[in-house]
């Protein structure tokens, strides 16, 4: 039963008031992609064990989208940051580094 | 215009706490960039209020604001007056990149109030209800039970609540259960 | 026999009596008896029969982890299988009866099984039972199930009601005992928000039993004032009869809360679920005695050391006259001196070590207590009840030195921490070699949303038993846990208490050490089960070393007190048969809940009317009143026809068609979704949005759309208005709005935040009613007001703001009948009130409404698809020859590059037809065109299939929409659809469009 | 081997049953096999037993980095059904169905197959729309199934809440011989079959890493070492991102939580799988006289093997509304698995990226079922080098091409 703050309205939102969106920071393809990149935008997915950057959504609430770092083998949270970003802020990636030295997720590490 | 009617036409419960349907109230969505001094001042000219901070609602001369999310605020009046307010409002943020619809019959409005008022939504909504974490002025976007609503807490320890129109009774429902007597937790006593 | 004692039992009111029946029996009790201590005041040991074996079962325990004294509680709509009795507050009017035997439980006939043990050893099922291959449903199994089972089966629909309850805390303490106590007074004064939970309706556990004294005073006296000074802090909340259920990730702890069990006849809630949000958690949940392995350790009589002092000093209830006392450590001295000091007789103490025990032996010994160091027992004699026990040295293989006459035996094989809710969330144990047992591994706590443990044990749930150390450990839990939350300690003093030093226990696994085959296959491990030392021995052997193996092998520990009693015991043994040190065999996975919770409980509130949101219309009532067969379509309910006296639904629909098609109709149709899309990019992101071009569209007008998800299937369509240069209303299906609008919100917040576009789903903002029909003008213009609805003032697929009759409206010359029809949105407010008057005004033409099945089969007869009938997610715009909605000039729009994938634009695609019996019959909904031959996997081939199908009222005749391998290409051909029965309807290859194919009835 | 009968158990209770042997043995890595299998779970042991069975390859170790059948083998509702829509899915989970029924004699061990009945309710008339399209269809697979009327779900559901009032059953698809089986009893028959093939079954034992060379696979590394092979077959439910990762491949899925709940044993009541589809719960009662309860997985990846409990809520209180007498009894226990849910909810068996690597995995809710089935077609895929038709269409390729395999357009989603 996770609880994920919001990065908008601030509530330390219980799963129950959320919905998760899946992957974060997918790249969109359009017409014009190869058919690898577009299947790799749609169901390649990390599915990492460890960490994972996410999609939610605060559907019981703002209604705001945003990011979160998180641990699937834990549940720890790193952070939470909007959604209007193509990357995790680097504050929330040195709190990852300084726990999980050497860590990497898609292009980001 | 033909009689407005609410979608329980007032219904209400006594039991360790009062639940009441409040009738129609205007409400009016804003939708705009919150922090820009345009829509400072439409709302101050309009409504008569300052903005809303993060989670809070405020009183004005003519109605209450709510803050909704960081670009969206409810603002509630007069039924009736509604229609007249959009079109101030539509008018003070002529030029601006916002949208201002009238919702004044999308919601159901309850009052619960009482000793028991806390408990009976401490029953429904995740949220801590204490009154150090919730006090008057503070507004929350929720889940009811099985639904999506909204409450707030009033000067006098009522609380309202609103909710879409189609699960009025729903939530009647569930705020009626929730304050049967004999169900008194006795947690924020 | 067991009885209740002249004095003594400190829960009890003796003032108050109560009365209950047991197996139609009436007896009495006093307030504060639980049914187990009731029931043994009344000579009632044998409460129940075992699972497999139904051998009979007496009780063992005296709190939540009794596996034996089950019952079947209540009548009706407050009747409860498997209620546990030693955890049931007994209440005037109570009646229960036993579980799992036939025709009662002094003669089962069950118990025939119980002669076969030899037979059943652990796993036998899975190596017989094989032949002949129906024999298992049909034989076996039936006679298998018969048996097992505990409780019976609840018949009458729940009396009862159920809550939760949200709540908040910095520190959560789970258990009131002392350690509790002392953990929450040391967090409470550090200025916590504290929670204090405790099972029972009564505070202070174990040691108001055990004694001793407490800052100089009695437990009892420490207990009160400890109570009261919580009681006086504002910070700090106590329940009683109130467990800790299970731990969940990010602090989530759920509380059971009992709240009418013990007074059913209260207008409350019966059980309270609360669900709560904790910093940190501190388990103070105790320690449970561990039974001695012996052979006959089940027959009743024989009870936890523990337990029998609790029945003497707690309810001044005896277990027999004369108990035999077996133990290997020292804590079991204290029932001796304890059952001696009632007055009751104690023929003699074996104690497994050889040195014997400390200071508590002495005690015993000077009360006159015979002794015997290095001594067990080889057997315990008797069937429904204890009559003696054979003596023997533990260190042999159970040669019998003598027999002892007795009625009861106490056994005490060590004590091991209450864990569970430490481990529900991945707390980590280690094992203590000294206590012999598993405790919590403080170095590998369960973790919280930051990465950091949030589970403290305290007191004996930590390990420590003596009760000067169980404090200091208590206080240290407490005072950590308010530091995690950020309070440094208060004023409040340490509880001290004497060290009551005692000497060591022994491990004993199996008692003799040396016992046999014989003696193994009768001593017991798993009481409710029937799981015996032999029979995790032979699952060793066969080579099920893993224990979670043993455990499904063998059903150790699966019972209903989930191996409260067995598990250490079990483990034991299955180390000692793998010649493994215990903590390598490693230990299973405790699950939430701690005991078992009521569903009722977990359901909640969520029941009859509020099982779920019933989302209704401003016209629900309406249709009640006129008593509408309605269909769920998700949490809305529309009518699906409105049936008059006498008519079938087909005979409604078909009435409801024929009146709109040859006069009006009304459809509430305002469970449709409408969505505000406005800003300077609402065109742009709408051409994205839908496969049309959207941009194009002027105002004052309308155009159907259609969107696709990325994958290119079509997911959801309806009537786009657009507002003005800047504002568009897109309607969705009924199901759709929250959906779309979600998915609109999704596209601006997270990919395309730089759009200038603002959305508001408005949907329940109005009521939307469609007038339909050749008279639906009239009708409007008869209402008057200031709307010209004219054709040439309102033209098809325009709209228009205006006041019909009193009402201000919007009304959408939109059709998706084929007739003459205007979607008017009202307020909702006047929704009610705009429908009477459409009514009114429509009874010279006859009007009456009709529902969503009318609605369904006149739209097919205009070939127009539904979203979810047409479209099932695998379904693509092309398919359904849209592809004049599917805009070419566009670039880009959402699924546009999934349409281009090889399968998409694959020409042997199945693709929209019409399709018409030859006989003019309707075609099974669901139904496949057959092709023919088999494709590799044996499957008969297919070549399409009906998507909807239904009887035209208006063209009297079956009539189908289909998708078919090159349907369009196949114009009149005649094909096949199957029948489940094998049968097959031949149907022609036609237009989708059945009715009035040049639209000339709805461009009027 | 020495066979499992009722004469061999009374021989043995002769002499307190002193005399059986190990089930499985336990043996120590080779250097080499012909082929690896990852993963001791159902699929993984079938697939080695089928490879064996039909094939004649027996130089095969399956390594397990637990102990066998811990996975989700263990920890579902055990339900076993075929009444699937898409051509594909019938085929296999027909075949896996059929292979059920003949499991215990096949084996010598009872796995308790119980053809007891599966009913799928329909409770709108969407659902009953969807469900009558599954009955067209399965005829046509050969799969036996039927529509039934509310008063039929009545007789074969007594304790059913047949008249709503908020979603009364208006029928359901039946298939009489679907039922539940045994899942310990599944994974335990076929590694003692495997075993007793001359199999190595090497439990404890986790792969750290997968070798390569020029695209092809050469073994794995483990924590007891490295074992060479010439194929390699990763069949890890639950895990399948982490091995293809080792592997050098990503997967169109991801790993959630689905968890499922016991009651406490009452005495028999209930004696065919129903599952509610509509209100998102299902319930069959186990032989020991427990409700056994499942409903939907959680909605993030998640590696914990626990739920959110919130889920728990809204199954329960589904049954409560459709099996009344539900709300008085009580959850016994409650637990979750970790599923692979694949971009169209189908499993994937198939060829990867890595040559003679073969992957079966993304069962989602639905691999204990399939097991026989899915080991059958693995097997092949692994003997063969190929799919065989049963599972031609699993492959990852579908997800290029768009060409799914969607099992949800019968599961009513309403307009």
């Amino acid at each position: 039963m996770l609880t994920l703050q919001c990065p908008y309205c601030g509530v330390h939102a219980e799963e129950t008031e959320l919905h998760a969106e899946g992957e974060a920071h997918l790249k969109r393809f359009g017409p014009g992609s190869t058919d690898d990149e577009f299947e790799t935008y749609l169901f390649m997915r990390e599915n990492p064990k460890g960490v994972h950057f996410e999609r939610w959504r605060h559907s019981n609430g703002c209604g705001k989208f945003f990011h979160a770092a998180r641990s699937t083998t834990t549940l720890e949270v790193f952070g939470t940051y909007p959604a209007q970003t193509l990357e995790p802020p680097k504050d929330i990636k040195d709190k990852i580094s300084a726990k999980y030295p050497g860590w990497r997720w898609r292009e980001f590490s | 215009m033909s009689e407005a009617v609410s979608a329980l036409n007032g219904a209400s419960f006594d039991g360790f706490a009062r639940v009441e349907e409040t009738g129609l109230r205007g409400m009016i969505t804003v939708r705009g960039d919150l922090a820009s001094k345009e829509m400072a001042a439409a709302v101050r000219n309009v409504i008569g209020a300052a903005m809303p901070e993060t989670r809070k609602v405020v009183f004005g001369k003519s109605g209450a604001v709510a803050w909704m999310s960081p670009d969206e605020l409810l603002i509630m009046v007069a039924h009736g007056a509604a229609y007249e307010m959009v079109e101030a409002l539509n008018a003070a943020l002529a030029g601006q990149h916002a949208l201002v619809v009238n919702v004044s019959d999308a919601r159901a409005v309850f009052r619960v109030s009482g000793e028991g008022a806390r408990e009976v939504l401490a029953k429904l909504a995740p949220v801590d209800l204490s009154p150090d974490a919730f006090g008057a002025g503070d507004i929350r976007r929720t889940r009811l039970a099985q639904v999506a609503g909204a409450f707030w807490a009033n000067d006098d320890g009522s609380f309202e609540v609103i909710c879409f129109r189609s699960v009025a009774q729903y939530v009647f429902d569930i705020l009626r259960l929730s304050a049967t007597q004999g169900g008194e937790v006795g947690h924020f006593s | 026999m067991s009885t209740r004692l002249a004095s003594g039992g400190k829960y009890l009111n003796r003032n108050k009596q109560v009365k209950f029946s047991f197996n139609g029996k009436q007896f009495a009790g006093y307030e504060g008896d639980t049914l187990a201590s009731a029931l043994l005041a009344n000579d009632q040991m044998m409460m129940g029969r075992s699972f497999k074996y139904h051998r009979p079962r007496g009780v063992v325990a005296s709190g939540a982890e009794e596996p034996n004294a089950l019952v079947n509680m209540g009548e009706g709509g407050k009747f409860e299988p498997n209620q546990r009795a030693t955890t049931t507050e007994i209440f005037d009017g109570l009646t229960c009866t036993s579980q799992n035997h036939w025709p009662s439980l002094e003669f089962d006939v069950g118990a025939i099984n119980n002669h076969m043990t030899r037979f059943f050893p652990a796993g036998f099922y899975y190596k017989t039972f094989m032949f002949p291959r129906f024999a298992w449903k049909h034989v076996f199994e039936p006679i298998v199930r018969q048996s097992a089972g505990l409780g019976k089966v609840p018949k009458d629909r729940d009396a009862d009601r159920y809550e939760h309850f949200y709540a908040f805390f910095d520190v959560v303490v789970v258990g009131g005992g002392i350690a509790g106590l002392e953990a929450a007074l040391a967090a409470g004064a550090a200025g916590a928000k504290v929670l204090i939970m405790e099972q029972t309706s009564h505070l202070g556990g174990r040691a108001r039993i055990d004694g001793g004294e407490i800052d100089g005073m009695s437990v009892d006296g420490w207990v009160t004032e400890a109570a009261e000074a919580l009681e006086a802090m504002s910070n700090v909340t106590i329940r009683t009869r109130m467990m800790g259920a299970g731990v969940y990730d990010h602090g989530y702890v759920l509380g059971y809360e009992r709240v009418a069990d013990h007074t059913p006849l209260a207008n409350a809630p019966r059980h309270r679920l609360w669900r709560i949000r904790a910093n940190q958690i501190v388990t103070a949940t105790g320690a449970i005695e561990r039974p001695l392995s012996f052979a006959g350790n089940d027959i009743p009589g024989v009870m936890l050391a523990g337990a029998m002092r609790d029945y003497v000093d707690g309810w001044g209830v005896s277990a027999g006259d004369r108990t035999v006392v077996v133990t290997n450590n020292d804590d079991a001295y204290r029932t001796a001196i304890a059952l001696k000091k009632a007055g009751l007789e104690v023929p003699v103490i074996l104690d497994a070590r050889n040195m014997g025990g400390g200071a508590l032996a002495e005690e015993a010994r000077a009360l006159g207590i015979r002794i015997e160091n290095g001594k067990g027992i080889a057997k315990v004699k008797g069937g429904k009840r204890v009559t003696s026990v054979a003596i023997c040295t533990q260190a042999g293989e159970g040669s019998v030195l003598e027999e002892i006459k007795c009625d009861a035996v106490a056994m005490s094989g060590g004590w091991s921490p209450v864990v569970h809710l430490w481990s529900h969330c991945g707390g980590k144990l280690v094992w203590d070699e000294d206590q012999a047992h598993f405790r919590p591994d403080a170095t590998r706590p369960p973790t919280n949303q930051d990465g950091e443990g949030f589970v403290i044990p305290a007191g004996s749930a930590n390990g420590p038993l003596d009760m000067a150390d169980v404090l200091s450990d208590a206080r240290a839990a407490g005072l950590a846990a308010a530091k995690a939350c950020g309070f440094e300690p208060g004023d409040w003093d340490a509880a001290m208490a004497e060290p009551q030093p005692e000497a060591a226990m022994e491990p004993v696994w199996l008692m003799p050490q040396g016992a046999g085959p014989k003696l193994r296959i009768k001593t017991w491990l798993d009481y409710q089960n029937d799981v015996k030392v032999s029979d995790v021995r032979l699952a060793a052997q066969e080579g099920y070393e893993s224990v979670e193996h043993t455990k499904r092998y063998t059903t150790l520990g699966m019972a209903t007190d989930q191996g409260k009693l067995s598990n250490i015991n079990g483990l034991a043994t299955l180390a000692g048969q793998l010649n493994a040190p215990i903590p390598s065999v490693g230990t299973t996975t405790f699950r939430p809940p701690y005991t078992p919770i009521s569903f009722g409980a977990i359901a909640g509130e969520a029941r009859d009317e509020a099982f779920q949101p019933l989302r209704r219309t401003p016209i629900h009532e309406w249709h009640e009143e006129q008593n509408a067969f309605f269909e769920p379509v998700g949490h809305w309910r529309r009518p699906y026809c409105y049936p008059r006296k006498g008519e079938s639904h087909g005979d409604a629909v078909k009435r409801e068609i024929l009146q709109t098609r040859n006069s009006v109709g009304l459809l509430d149709a305002s469970t449709l979704g409408k969505i505000i899309v406005k800003g300077p990019d609402a065109a742009k992101f709408l051409d994205m949005l839908y496969t049309n071009m959207m941009s194009t569209l002027k105002p004052g007008k309308c155009r159907y759309g259609l969107m696709c998800n990325e994958n290119g299937f079509l997911i959801d369509d309806g009537v786009v208005a657009r507002i003005d240069e800047e504002t568009f209303l897109c309607h969705t299906t009924t199901g759709g709005a929250e959906r779309i609008h979600g998915w609109m919100e999704d596209w601006l917040q997270c990919e395309w935040w730089d759009w200038k576009v603002y959305t508001a789903n408005v949907t329940e903002q109005y009521a939307q009613i469609a007038v339909v029909g050749p008279n639906a003008r009239k009708v409007i213009e008869k209402l008057g007001g200031d709307m010209d609805v004219s054709k040439e003032a309102l033209a098809f697929m325009e709209w228009k703001d205006g006041k019909i009759g009193d009402f201000d409206a919007r009304a959408y010359r939109i059709s998706f009948s084929g007739e003459l029809s205007y979607e008017i949105a009202v307020p909702a407010s006047q929704g009610r009130a705009f429908w009477d008057a459409l009514l009114k005004a429509g009874e010279e033409f006859d009007i009456m409404p009709y529902g969503t099945e009318g609605l369904h089969v006149m739209r097919a007869e205009k070939g127009f698809i539904m979203i979810g009938d047409e479209t099932d997610g695998t379904v693509i715009p092309q398919d359904l020859g849209l592809n004049w909605a599917i805009s070419k000039k566009k670039e880009d729009f959402l699924g546009k590059r999934a349409q281009q994938r090889p399968h998409m634009t694959d020409p042997n695609r199945w693709k929209l037809v019409g399709l018409e019996t030859l006989d003019g019959s309707v075609i099974p909904d669901g139904s496949y065109a057959i092709a023919e031959g088999t494709n590799a996997n044996g499957q008969r081939n297919t070549q399409g299939r009906v998507t909807s199908t239904y009887y035209s009222p208006t063209l009297d005749k079956g009539i189908a929409m289909g998708i078919v391998h090159r349907g369009p290409e196949r114009m009149g051909e005649v094909i096949e659809f199957n029948k489940v029965d094998g049968g097959t309807v031949k149907a022609k290859i036609v237009d989708p469009v059945f009715y009035d194919k040049d639209g000339e009835k709805q461009n009027v | 081997m020495r066979r499992y009968s009722a004469f061999a158990i009374a021989r043995e209770a002769a002499r307190f049953h002193t005399g059986w042997e190990r089930a499985w043995r336990s043996p120590e890595p080779k250097k080499k096999y012909d082929v690896i299998i990852v993963g001791a779970g159902g699929h993984g042991l079938a697939t080695a037993f089928y490879l064996g069975k039909n094939f004649g390859i027996t130089n095969v170790a399956i390594i397990e980095k637990g102990w066998l059948g811990g996975g989700n083998t263990g920890r579902n509702t055990t339900i076993i059904r075929s009444n699937y829509l898409q051509d594909p899915s019938a085929a296999l989970y027909e075949k896996a169905r059929s292979l059920y029924e003949t499991m215990s004699q096949d084996l010598n061990y009872n796995v308790m197959f119980s053809p007891r009945g599966v009913i799928m309710l329909a409770q709108t008339e969407h659902e009953v729309r969807g469900y009558q399209r599954t009955a067209h269809a399965n005829a046509l697979q050969g799969v036996q199934t039927e529509f039934i009327g509310p008063e039929r779900v009545k007789e074969l559901v007594p304790i059913i809440n047949i008249d709503g009032p908020r979603y009364p059953v208006l029928g359901g698809l039946w298939q009489e011989r679907g039922g539940t089986g045994r899942h310990d009893a599944v994974a335990w028959g076929y590694a003692r079959a495997c075993s007793d093939m001359g199999m190595d079954i090497i439990q404890k034992c986790e792969v750290i890493g997968v070798r390569s060379e020029g695209g092809t696979v050469k073994g794995v590394d483990t924590t007891k070492g490295p074992i060479d092979c010439d194929k390699l077959g990763l069949v890890v439910a639950g895990n399948s991102g982490d091995l293809a990762n080792m592997a050098g491949f990503r997967l169109p899925m991801e790993s959630v939580a689905l968890q499922a709940l016991v009651s406490e044993p009452i005495k028999p009541c209930m004696d065919v799988v129903v599952m509610a589809n509509t209100v998102h719960g299902y319930m069959s009662q186990s032989d020991k006289g427990e409700m056994v309860i499942g409903g939907g997985t959680d909605g993030f990846n998640n590696y914990t093997q626990r739920g959110s409990f919130h889920h728990i809520e809204e199954t329960v209180r589904a049954l409560c509304e459709t099996f009344p007498m539900v709300s008085r009894l009580k959850m016994l226990r409650q637990w979750g698995g970790i599923v692979d849910v694949t971009g169209d909810r189908s499993p994937v068996i198939g060829k990867t990226p890595l040559g003679n690597c073969f992957i079966n995995a993304g069962w989602g809710t639905g691999g204990f079922k399939a097991i026989p089935g899915g080991g059958w077609a693995t097997a092949e895929l692994i003997a063969k080098g190929e799919p065989g038709p049963l599972c031609a269409e699993f492959g990852m390729e579908r997800f290029i091409e768009g060409r799914f395999i969607d099992e949800s357009v019968a599961a009513g989603v309403a307009h």
